[in-house]
Formats: structure tokens, C-alpha cells, sequence
């Protein structure tokens, strides 16, 4: 199992590579990326930060209960941090278990926790030259402001 | 007690990456919270979370001097 | 939208590639592979044959649906035939959409569907030298026998 | 009419290949299967669906000269 927080280029390959096992009967992975379109903007980077001490131990702590919960030790997750371009990779997770059910409902429960909890924050750049943080939770909590 | 607060994305953009409050010698962290947002004056930032230690903390958790407080605006991550 | 049957090792980092798009939030890769234990049996390889046309045409058709079901056609797929070792893929199934969670179910969606319906068979070759059809109905429908 | 019935698997192992089996010439996909069964004799096999034209078909389905059939033991790919 590991957990990290980069600011290089993530490889979804090594990930994988990372987690095989004879012991498993499958492999999954995960890769979020930057997409061009987001609520109907058009995007053209994203800075990624974070508060790194925390991030690195909420992610480790997410997925020690992904283990615990799915039965399989052999997860490998990488957050990458700084100026991402269009279709670069921000999160990879890998999971390899012996059932593919587990593996699967592991790979889901690990990106939903991480995006629930761990504090990554991005900024997304428009192509109009505009920059906004994104909030997930604006107009869906009313009266968000401090 | 004085309490250095550590603030990131919009509220840091705002107030800066950190600031440091004076709450009461027993304080929690709904005190150091108060004394943030005061800071924050009428500007609209996103409602944030708190942890202390690299935790999330509950309004009632005590912060005690030396403790690593920050505040959490809505997470991006993923 | 691609899917074949194949003869040769997969490359997990090609099928990625191939589903990626900056119009894309998410990619997903399963990858099935063969285990060293199954059913309390040492495996030592799996030979994989298949009724190929038919095979290919299902496999396909499944990708069809998936396609229309989850609103993505970034989708590839290999299965593997012939002797493969110990922890060798036997299948990979990329999948790319905006939106994670359509990623993720268009990726169980397929797997399943594959299992059950692609005209594919695997005989199963254990340490103590024996040979065995895998048959995942076996003990579950009563009086299989023909 | 005669008609060519691939099989697969253990069904191959047993019987070979394929078998050419007789039915009545307005016949379907339950004919052919009953005439491959008399075929297995005794054996324990699996039981099969059966695909005309690389589908899946149903009992009642027609078979005419000329069509692929197969039968298709419990599939196990992945």
C-alpha cells in the first residue's frame, strides 16, 4: 500500500505495475484528468494545491479503510499538485484484489473519500484568461459564504 | 493565547497563508473559527472546515497553544 | 470505440491511451488476470480458446450497449486467447467519460456483460499437473449435465 | 436436412469439432440440441445454449440449412 502527494507526471502503468499480483484476479485503475469543458466553461489548466502534511495523511488514512473495508493491501494512489494542462492526470489510484467486485468497489470508494476529504484545492484558468477556485459544494449548501 | 491559523485557496488569496488570532486560554475551535471570520470582515468566501493537528476538528474540540490549526474551504482534489 | 479478441500480450498503457480525451474527466482500466489460487487449486496457466467470430461480434455488441447505456463511446477492449502464465492480463477494458461515476459503472457494466455472454472459455491447468474447463455455473444450476 | 454443429470446450473434447446431425427440414434450435444430446450418450457435460449465426437462441427458434449453429457450453471469459 502506498499514498502520495507528487509534483511530477503521474504513470498509470507503474501504478499498475505496482499492485500486480498472482494473488489477484484483477486490477483496476482509476485516473482523473483535466477536462476541457467544465459547468460549461472552457477550461485550459488547472493549478492543483494542497496542505500537504494533512493531504498525505488523510490519504493514507483513506486508504488504510479502503483495506480494511475491501480486504486487499494492494493499493497504490498518487495526487499530483501544481499547473496541469488539458488531459493530464491529477489522481491515479490502483487497485488489485482477487475478486474483481472488491477491486471495483475499493477503486469507487477510495475516489469518492479522496474527493470528500483529503485538501487538495484547484484552480481552474478559462480560456477567457479568468481563474476561479472551484467549490464542489456551491449551490448545493446555501449561504456557503463565511 | 495566540493562535496561528493556516489558510489556503480563496482564503488565502484573501487574508493571506496565514493568520494569527487571540481566543481564550481554554479555547475550541469554534472560538479560533470566530476570530478568523472576523478578519474575514464582509467578504464572501466559501464556508471552510477546521483541523487541528492534520485532523478535522468539531466546533467543541479544544485547540490548545501549539497546536497546527487550519482552516479547509470546500476540497477540490481528485 | 474499439473491442478484439487478440492473440498476443496487452498493453494496459495503450488501451488508456487510446480512450483518453480533454473531453474526459475520468479514464478507468479493468484488467483481469490470472490468479494463482482458484477455488482452493494451484493454477499454473490458463488456456483461453474462444468461438471467435461469434466472440467478437458479442463483445462488440456489448460495448454497443454500454455505449448507448452510459453515454460514452471512448471505450476499448482486448481479450486475450491462448496459454497464459500466472498473473498474465487476459482482458482489458478502457473506459473514458466526462463524468467518473458513468466511468465506472460503463466499466462494471462491461466486465459483467462479457462474463456472462462472450462465447469464451478457459481450461485451467493446475500444479499437480491436471487440466479443467472452468465451468462458473457448475453448483449453481442443479442437474448441468447435458 | 442435415446440419453442421460447431462445439467448444469440453463438448469439443468429448465429440470433437463439430457433429452433423439429422432433424426434420422444418425444424429449430430444439431439434438440433436433441440430436447433439443423443450424440453425448451417457457423458456428463455441461449444458449448453446454443447460437445460430453467432446469437444466442431460444428453443424455438427455426433453423434452416445453412445457418451456423453452435453450441455454447458455460462461457468463462474475462
Amino acid at each position: 500500500m502506498r499514498t502520495a502527494i507528487v509534483d511530477h507526471p503521474l504513470d498509470p502503468a507503474a501504478l499498475l505495475a505496482e499492485v500486480a499480483s498472482t494473488e489477484s484476479g484483477a486490477s483496476t485503475l482509476f485516473v482523473g484528468t483535466v477536462r476541457r469543458v467544465n459547468e460549461g466553461k472552457l477550461v485550459s489548466g488547472i493549478d492543483y494545491s494542497a496542505y500537504g502534511p494533512m493531504a498525505e495523511s488523510e490519504l493514507a488514512t483513506i486508504a488504510n479503510e479502503a483495506a480494511s473495508r475491501f480486504g486487499t493491501t494492494r493499493i497504490a494512489v498518487e495526487h499530483r499538485l501544481g499547473t496541469l494542462a488539458l488531459g493530464e492526470a491529477s489522481i491515479i489510484i490502483a487497485v488489485s484484489h482477487e475478486r474483481r467486485a472488491a477491486a471495483m468497489d475499493a477503486q469507487r470508494f477510495l475516489i469518492e473519500e479522496i474527493k470528500k476529504r483529503v485538501p487538495v484545492w484547484k484552480r481552474e484558468h478559462y480560456a477567457d484568461g479568468s481563474r476561479e477556485w472551484v467549490d464542489p459544494t456551491a449551490g448545493v449548501v446555501a449561504g456557503g459564504a463565511a | 493565547m495566540e493562535i496561528s491559523v493556516l489558510l489556503f485557496a480563496s482564503w488565502s488569496d484573501a487574508l493571506g497563508p496565514s493568520v494569527t488570532v487571540r481566543v481564550p486560554a481554554v479555547a475550541t475551535v469554534r472560538d479560533v473559527m470566530e476570530a478568523v471570520l472576523a478578519r474575514a470582515g464582509g467578504r464572501a468566501l466559501p464556508k471552510p472546515l477546521v483541523a487541528v493537528n492534520h485532523r478535522y476538528a468539531k466546533p467543541e474540540s479544544p485547540v490548545r497553544a501549539g497546536d497546527e490549526v487550519a482552516l479547509i474551504p470546500p476540497v477540490a482534489g481528485g
